[in-house]
């Protein structure tokens, strides 16, 4: 598997630290309830098909990246610096 | 039909022309008073148990492919009991001890070996960690035994004791644990089922889950609806996908945990070995050969197929812990969808939906457990009260704080675990 | 009283020569990370072309010469190499002493490129991989950082206390490309 | 035996070799199989379930009979396939699973008992008495199955792994992928060919049909001149690519030793990764077998390796050859042999439409009923029109068709296509992205066929690349139609073997499917099909064609099982390679290290670091000697201890203090420059993560410290709050735990020790309690913090690491002149089990700051990382396990870490779990042993007697609850 990293070009899934949903992103003010932690930190739609996740380049560049794949084929459909425009 | 080595004898010697089928092929009916999704190891358990326990009979098990092809056929085998955190200690206890004896009760060899596992330990730290464990399962009853070096040397003498990077210190052994022939679960708990009037009803695909008022009335299926008062879900990595059909999120993630298996070989392990430090376990099958697998990708995943790096990684700890294993050829190599939670233990609970029922989030540790999941499940759907040995594996656990089970100690992320 | 006396990461285990490459320590004198504040990298860029003469350099890129380079390092971050940096730099960027923090080999040789597909999964070959060109990735299983410096030669950067490890690794590869012949 | 004039091998170059000990003579380019049939040598295995005796099949990877065990002790290879070992002077191969010997092998018995022994009968008995299956039963089946056999000890041989990169793979060399690299090569892309053979060609190098005029063989090594002359195209010969994984990565094996004596320093075999933009499946096809009773005896050969054997190894496996197919190109194996002069006794067709020959006799609408000859083929039962004959022959070459090498297209759950006009699978376009498939894998058969498809399907990859394709027409060559009638199973009575390996008979998926094993998966998994080291290669697609004839389903229907890699076997030891030994992690070694060897300090890991457990002095016997003397060193005097290891992250910028404040659970962006503040950090879901001390260096610029085992996971969930969550705050932060050499200074002659060495001496009132500051030592610039892990005055002094050998043996060597010294790990941690300080031996990942007394610490003033979730009703039930100290209070003095804590009556069962001991070591301060541990309600309950109960080793202890902080509770000798 690879992924195309914005900064460093395609790189071998080896590189890459997995985080998880993208939603880990979308941090919940402190006092939202305890449905929106729940739904935060927990409860996951867990896509089969196309979904947004977290990768930390560790082998690389140190970017922590949102990707946007599907999970039934693994193909990366875009790749987008955390940050930037990518929530 | 009963099975014995005189019915094999008898059908020998007159052209093995007697054997009949191990379950029926029926049609869906309309209605039943438990639908049980999925026709994995879980699920045919949890039909076993029903009409076995319970006296059920009107119960199908709807499976959307052939039955046992979920994790259970495609996982290592391992049979154990060694958890250290109450919750799980309880349920994997009261799950071996269904296993013994399971060939026995099923009429139905699925050769369990209760050949010992045992988990490496390389530093203080992980010793004493171990120790706590095997204490903790001796407080439940089970066994654990602490093996220092020469102990485990005289156990497992072609292990890398001296040059490997984590030099072994010792193992927590557990005797009891074991492995048994996988596809055999299925089918012996599915001709059981079958063979007390439960309908094992495969290729039909749930499509939707009817809800009314707050309660479940059937699901729809690629065979037509079929009414219920009780559903129960239990299909492992697909488990967001189903509960989706009832506006339901789960603490879900699916995730690619990949495994291996050699060319036929002489026997040459004669036990279960797990390398901490290497995420590597392996055991040798009963026709020969090495059977082992290491983490998941650590990706989320439904394509049941992984990538290189986790492939390798197994790789290097298998050289690394026991370089005598490195003229066996990998004959193939293999997926399954893990449903992992965010504490890495299961859920086997109720849900907001009257009559609906929830069984997953085994993540990668779901064989060992089919015996005691079928019979807790088939408890809380007969009852609907929890089975003593499962009454932690609540779903709401996560959102108050009470009873988290993180063996592993790695927090709210579903893939550390 | 007494003095302190420096070592270096490799002393004693390079230089190593096996068939037609061969593998060196390289002292690089001042290492330093450059890291740009929020919307500095341009005022960063001009201030160390200014200052040492060379610009900040693009993702995958060095820029200057032997003796006083800037390798980029990572998102936001680029090593200086060789000079004191200017404190003019200070006010675009966190600056960050690393002249001690990393293990420098320079690998070079006709089979220097073979070696190293042995052990980074990233294309290395003269083609695609140009000398002033640079990586982020890793070798074997240590992070570092790999730059052309030469048409056979490349500079090779891992963490110092790895250094033994990166030792090991690079025999390794260099005897097996040799065995091949 | 050789056949004169045939072959495309050097008849000139005798190479010597043993097979199960007799030394035997083959040529240069021989295999074992084709070296062993050139001297009569037919009977080369046992089959797994009934030891058969099994000849070769094949003449490819693809052979599920000829498996023999090559070499000795820690280099000997169990299964190797005769067809594919090269011989070599000195090759010793030995027959296995059979004993006494190959030719009298005790359990070829299971082949009488075979009718007790069908498909799954061992679900069906073994099971009385229960203690029977694990003591006699299963003992005797482990060690009638497997193959061959490991040798037990470390593997000898080197392997390597390696990373490839082109344009274009092109994965087979025979006539399709000739021309496809050949066309890619030559428009300049970059190419990989990659063949698994020893020898570039394919089936050009079996067959006779001409190209341009010339010979296959011929032609095929002009285009493999040109290629090799190309500096952009990569000639991978003996390398099999074994799988196709996502975004165009293969894995490939190249067996880079296996065909020679070993040579040193050689790598045995290389495992690749090739990452390819495009890549051309042109694997060819593998020939099927045709069920007939007793199909399985020595002599009985596909046809196509019949032939492979006489065109290219000049060997004729019989003297009396008969053919039996169902196609026209198993005629060409008649052809051949009468060509070359052999005896053709007929081919016997089942197509009545077959063509005939003035050659040799054709029976049409013919059939093989049956087979005779004990180890090897004698005669054969003719079933035709005019009744049943006996046949006198030594080789059957057998051909039920050919079935495309779909494999690698499968490998991304892509399913193949049934292809009614050839009776095959062939790939489904887009299986793998970037893919397409040419030539007999594809279903094209004749070599005009493959050599277009081969070069459409390059074409087609460049100019998807975007490179212009300069065209080139294709050379003259055979085009003949290919013609086959399906026959799968020849009717009648007797065993006809389907899974020659795993002995899987027709009637052995008949009952499959009458006990309702109808899907094609339950099929394979009850009767073990397709199951052996071949994979069903040849066996599976006739085996679904019975199991479809069975159900009543059509064979598109009925499906395939899965193709999963690898496409032929790989050794572990080559996808591990490295791994043995130290490789398989890095080792990171401190700057004290060399010097701490010298003092025979015994070195432990701390994750991938390596530290010092103790430093023995001369007559100490145990590490307990040597750690107690270090701690009651550092408490009288002064010791020195590396601590480099933890991590250090240097953090910069205007928001650094905030930046802080979110990620710790308490305060920083109050912290005064100079001074250093403990910090908690904790997980989002509220337990905690990490500890360290933080130092304020300036306005801006923070030093923080992390445990040596966090340190990474710290630096990664640092970047993820900065660039995920707090992307507009503007602070920086690096690594710099490289950077210094850090060493802990503590006792009540630190100072002492410091001012030794450093150029400004410090006086008793500056550097209070957790000041921090540059200093200069011996010359050199460093950073000095008054923080102690040990409870005593301590200093922490840090270094570039250039200096750190140095400034240890410089300070060891002054802190023994003050009777002081080096103290390692096991000292430090009795050091800090005496003040109740805390490691990840407590903060283990399930606990929370209010499980370890620091619930206040968690700021009320602002929100961080963890706050919100820390607040969980059950994160906060007074009942919960919480941090106390434990001291033995009755005979039993021990306290044992991973014991089990209960009320002082109570029974040790799970019911009455109270909690657990985390870190225990004996005290020589105190002169008993102190502990650390999780206690319900823990903190309400000091004083009280509990049990403490070790089952593991036996210990039971009755453990006073006192606090966790048991030496010099006020901190006066820490900040004195």
């Amino acid at each position: 598997m690879r992924i195309t990293c914005p900064l460093c070009g395609a790189r071998d899934r080896r590189e890459f630290y997995y985080r998880g949903a993208a939603l880990a992103l979308e941090r919940p003010a402190p006092d939202a309830g305890e449905q929106a932690w729940d739904d935060y930190l927990f409860l996951r739609e867990n896509p089969a098909g196309e979904t947004r996740d977290l990768w930390y380049h560790a082998n690389g560049c140190g970017a922590w990246l949102v990707v946007r794949r599907d999970t039934r084929s693994h193909a990366v459909l875009e790749v987008r610096l955390a940050g930037e425009g990518a929530q | 039909m009963r099975f014995s080595g005189l019915r094999v004898l008898k059908e020998g010697l007159t052209g093995n022309r007697g054997w009949t089928a191990h379950w029926r092929d029926p049609e869906p009916k309309p209605a039943y008073d438990i639908l049980i999704i999925g026709g994995g190891g879980h699920g045919l358990a949890t039909a076993y148990y029903l009409a076995q326990v319970h006296g059920l009979r009107n119960v199908a098990v709807l499976e959307k492919g052939y039955l046992g092809g979920g994790n259970i056929g495609r996982n290592t085998t391992i049979v154990r009991a060694n958890y250290g955190l109450p919750g799980n200690s309880e349920f994997y206890s009261h799950s071996l001890s269904l296993w013994e004896g399971l060939e026995q009760e099923l009429n139905f060899n699925v050769m369990q070996s209760q050949r010992g596992v045992l988990n490496l330990f390389h530093s203080d730290g992980q010793r004493d960690a171990y120790v706590r464990r095997g204490n903790a399962m001796v407080n439940q009853g089970d066994d654990a035994i602490l093996l220092d070096r020469d102990g485990l040397r005289k156990r497992v003498p072609y292990l890398d004791f001296d040059n490997g990077r984590f030099p072994v210190q010792g193992a927590l052994y557990h005797p009891r644990g074991g492995t048994a022939r996988h596809d055999a679960v299925a089918w012996g708990f599915a001709r059981g089922a079958d063979s007390r009037g439960i309908d094992l009803i495969q290729n039909c695909e749930v499509t939707g889950i009817d809800v009314a008022n707050g309660a479940v009335t059937g699901v729809q299926t690629s065979r037509g609806a079929i009414r219920a008062k009780k559903v129960g879900i239990v299909v492992a990595g697909r488990s967001s996908q189903v509960a989706a059909m009832a506006g339901m999120r789960l603490p879900i993630e699916s995730h690619v945990l990949q495994a291996f298996v050699t060319e036929g070989l002489k026997p040459v392990i004669d036990t279960v070995v797990t390398y901490g430090m290497g995420h590597f376990y392996i055991s040798q099958s009963d026709k020969g050969g090495l059977v082992f697998g290491g983490d998941i990708d650590m990706y989320a995943s439904y394509a049941a197929r992984g990538n290189l790096p986790a492939v390798e990684h197994v790789m290097e700890a298998g050289m690394a812990l026991m370089p005598m294993i490195g003229k066996a050829r990998v004959l193939r190599s293999w997926g399954g969808i893990m449903d992992m939670s965010p504490d890495g233990s299961p859920i086997i609970d109720k849900t907001g939906i009257d009559g609906l029922y929830l069984n997953c989030g085994w993540c990668y540790g779901g064989f060992k457990a089919v015996p005691g999941s079928g019979d807790c499940f088939a408890h809380l759907l007969a009852t609907g009260r929890p089975h003593p040995a499962a009454a932690r594996f609540r779903l709401d656990r996560f959102r108050t704080g009470v009873g988290i089970m993180d063996e592993e100690g790695t927090g709210a992320q579903h893939n550390l675990h | 009283m007494a003095e302190l006396r420096a070592n270096s990461p490799c002393a004693g285990a390079l230089p190593l020569v096996i068939g037609s490459v061969m593998a060196r320590e390289e002292d690089l004198g001042v290492i330093t990370a450059l890291l740009p504040y929020r919307g500095r990298e341009t005022a960063l860029s001009e201030a160390l072309k200014a200052a040492h003469g060379m610009a900040f350099p693009a993702p995958n890129r060095a820029t200057g010469k032997v003796g006083a380079r800037a390798i980029w390092a990572g998102r936001d971050q680029a090593l200086l190499l060789g000079p004191v940096p200017d404190p003019a730099l200070c006010e675009h960027a966190a600056l960050s002493d690393q002249s001690d923090g990393w293990a420098a080999v320079r690998l070079e040789g006709a089979g220097a490129e073979a070696v190293l597909a042995r052990l980074v999964p990233v294309d290395l070959r003269a083609q695609v991989f140009k000398r002033g060109h640079t990586v982020r990735s890793q070798v074997q299983h240590m992070a570092g950082s790999i730059t052309r410096v030469g048409e056979r030669a490349f500079l090779i950067l891992v963490f110092r206390s790895m250094a033994a490890t990166l030792v090991h690794d690079l025999k390794t590869a260099m005897e097996a490309v040799a065995a091949r012949g | 035996m050789r056949v004169a004039g045939k072959g495309v091998l050097d008849r000139s170059r005798s190479v010597p070799f043993r097979f199960d000990g007799v030394r035997y003579a083959g040529l240069e380019g021989d295999t074992l199989a084709s070296a062993l049939l050139a001297n009569g040598v037919r009977l080369l295995g046992r089959s797994f379930k009934y030891h058969r005796p099994r000849g070769v099949l094949t003449a490819g990877s693809e052979e599920p009979n000829a498996l023999v065990t090559v070499g000795r002790g820690g280099r000997q290879t169990p299964n190797t396939r005769a067809t594919v070992q090269e011989i070599y002077e000195g090759l010793e191969a030995r027959s296995q699973n059979a004993w006494p010997s190959l030719k009298y092998d005790l359990l070829s018995v299971n082949t009488l008992a075979a009718p007790f022994l069908g498909a799954g009968f061992y679900y069906k008995t073994f099971m009385w008495p229960k203690a029977f299956w694990e003591k006699l039963y299963e003992p005797a089946i482990r060690r009638a199955a497997g193959l061959g056999a490991l040798s037990g000890l470390p593997d000898a041989d080197r392997y390597e792994r390696a990373y490839a990169f082109c344009d274009l793979l092109v994965i087979g060399a025979g006539p399709a992928g000739l021309m496809a690299a050949l066309v890619a090569g030559r428009a300049g892309a970059d190419v990989i060919l990659a063949d698994e053979d020893m020898r570039m060609g394919g089936r050009l190098l079996a067959e006779t049909q001409q190209i341009e005029g010339r010979s296959g063989q011929v032609w095929a090594g002009e285009v493999l001149a040109e290629l090799a002359a190309m500096e952009n195209v990569r000639l991978m010969t003996r390398t099999t690519v074994a799988g196709a994984y996502d975004q165009g990565t293969f894995a490939a094996l190249e067996r880079v030793g296996h065909h020679r004596a070993r040579a040193e320093g050689q790598p045995l075999e290389c495992f690749w990764r090739i990452v390819a933009k495009r890549s051309v499946l042109a694997a060819g096809a593998l020939e099927r077998p045709i069920a007939f009773a007793d199909n399985d005896r020595p002599g009985i050969m596909m046809a196509g390796a019949v032939r492979a054997y006489l065109n290219r190894w000049g060997v004729c496996p019989g003297r009396a050859v008969t053919v039996f197919a169902n196609n026209d190109d198993a005629h060409r194996t008649a052809r051949d042999l009468v060509a070359a002069g052999v005896d053709v006794v007929a081919v016997i067709d089942s197509r009545a439409e077959a063509p005939g020959s003035d050659l040799f006799e054709v029976h049409r609408g013919a059939q093989v009923v049956g087979t005779s000859g004990r180890l090897g083929l004698e005669a054969i039962t003719l079933r035709s029109a005019a009744g049943e004959r006996r046949v006198e022959t030594d080789c059957l070459a057998v051909s039920g068709g050919w079935n495309p090498s779909v494999h690698l297209s499968c490998h991304m759950n892509g399913r193949p296509t049934w292809r009614e006009d050839i009776a095959s699978f062939v790939p489904t376009p887009g299986a793998v992205p970037g893919m397409m498939a040419a030539g007999a894998c594809n279903g094209a058969f004749s070599t005009l066929a493959c050599l277009r498809e081969g070069a459409e399907a390059a074409r087609a990859a460049l100019v998807e690349l975007g490179r212009s394709v300069p065209p080139l027409d294709l050379p003259a060559t055979e085009d003949e139609p290919y013609r086959l009638t399906p026959l799968w199973a020849v009717a009648g009575k007797g065993r006809a073997w389907l899974d020659f390996q795993n002995d899987v008979t027709v009637k052995d998926v008949r009952q499959a499917v009458a006990e309702n094993y109808r899907s094609v998966e339950h099929m394979k998994r009850y009767t073990t099909q397709g199951m052996a080291t071949d994979q069903g290669k040849s066996s599976n697609v006739t085996a679904l064609a019975v199991l479809a004839d069975a159900t009543g389903r059509g064979i598109p229907e009925t499906g395939t099982t899965s193709f999963r890699p690898p496409y032929s076997p790989i050794a572990i030891a080559a996808l591990g390679a490295g791994g043995q030994g130290k490789g398989f992690a890095p080792e990171r070694f401190t700057t004290s290290h060399k010097a701490s060897r010298e003092r025979g300090a015994p070195m432990i890991e701390a994750g991938l670091w390596y530290r010092p457990s103790t430093f023995p002095a001369p007559g100490e016997k145990s590490w307990r000697q040597s750690c107690d003397r270090e701690v009651r060193m550092v408490r009288a005097a002064v010791g020195v201890c590396d601590v480099s290891t933890l991590g250090k992250i240097d953090i910069q910028g205007p928001d650094a203090g905030k930046f802080l404040d979110f990620v710790y659970a308490n305060m920083f962006s109050t912290l005064k420059v100079g001074r250093v503040r403990y910090g908690l950090m904790l997980r989002e879901d509220g337990t905690v993560m990490d500890d360290g001390t933080t130092a304020r260096l300036g306005e801006h610029h923070f030093l923080m410290t992390t445990t040596t085992a966090a340190a990474g996971d710290v630096m990664r969930h640092l970047e993820f709050v900065s660039q995920g969550l707090r992307p507009d705050w503007d602070v920086r932060f690096t690594s710099v735990t490289e950077q210094w050499a850090q060493f802990a200074v503590a006792g009540p002659k630190s100072r002492a020790l410091l001012n030794e060495l450093l150029d400004a001496p410090l006086e008793a009132g500056d550097w209070p309690f957790m000041a921090c500051g540059p200093v200069r030592v011996l010359g050199v610039a460093g950073r000095l913090f008054r923080i102690s892990f040990s409870g005593e005055q301590a200093y922490e002094l840090a270094v570039p690491a250039r200096y750190g050998d140095s400034l240890f043996r410089a300070l060891v060597a002054r802190a023994e002149g003050l009777g002081g010294g080096a103290y390692g790990m096991e000292a430090l941690n009795v050091l800090r089990l005496e003040k109740g300080f805390i490691t990840h031996a407590e903060i283990h990942g399930r606990v929370t700051a209010y499980d370890i007394g620091m619930g206040r610490m968690v700021s009320a003033k602002k929100d961080c990382i963890g706050k919100t979730m820390s607040q969980r009703p059950g994160l906060m039930e007074a009942d919960r396990e919480r941090l106390v100290g434990l001291k033995p209070v009755g005979a039993v003095k021990l306290i044992t870490s991973g014991a089990h804590l209960f009320a002082k009556g109570a029974e040790p069962v799970r019911e009455n779990d109270q909690g657990y001991v985390t870190s225990a070591a004996y005290s020589p301060t105190v002169g008993h042993v102190v502990a650390l541990g999780f206690l319900r309600r823990g903190p309400e309950r000091l004083g009280e007697v509990v049990k403490m109960v070790d089952h593991l080793r036996a210990v039971e202890t009755l453990c006073e609850v006192v606090d966790p902080v048991i030496f010099d509770p006020e901190g006066g000798r820490m900040r004195g």
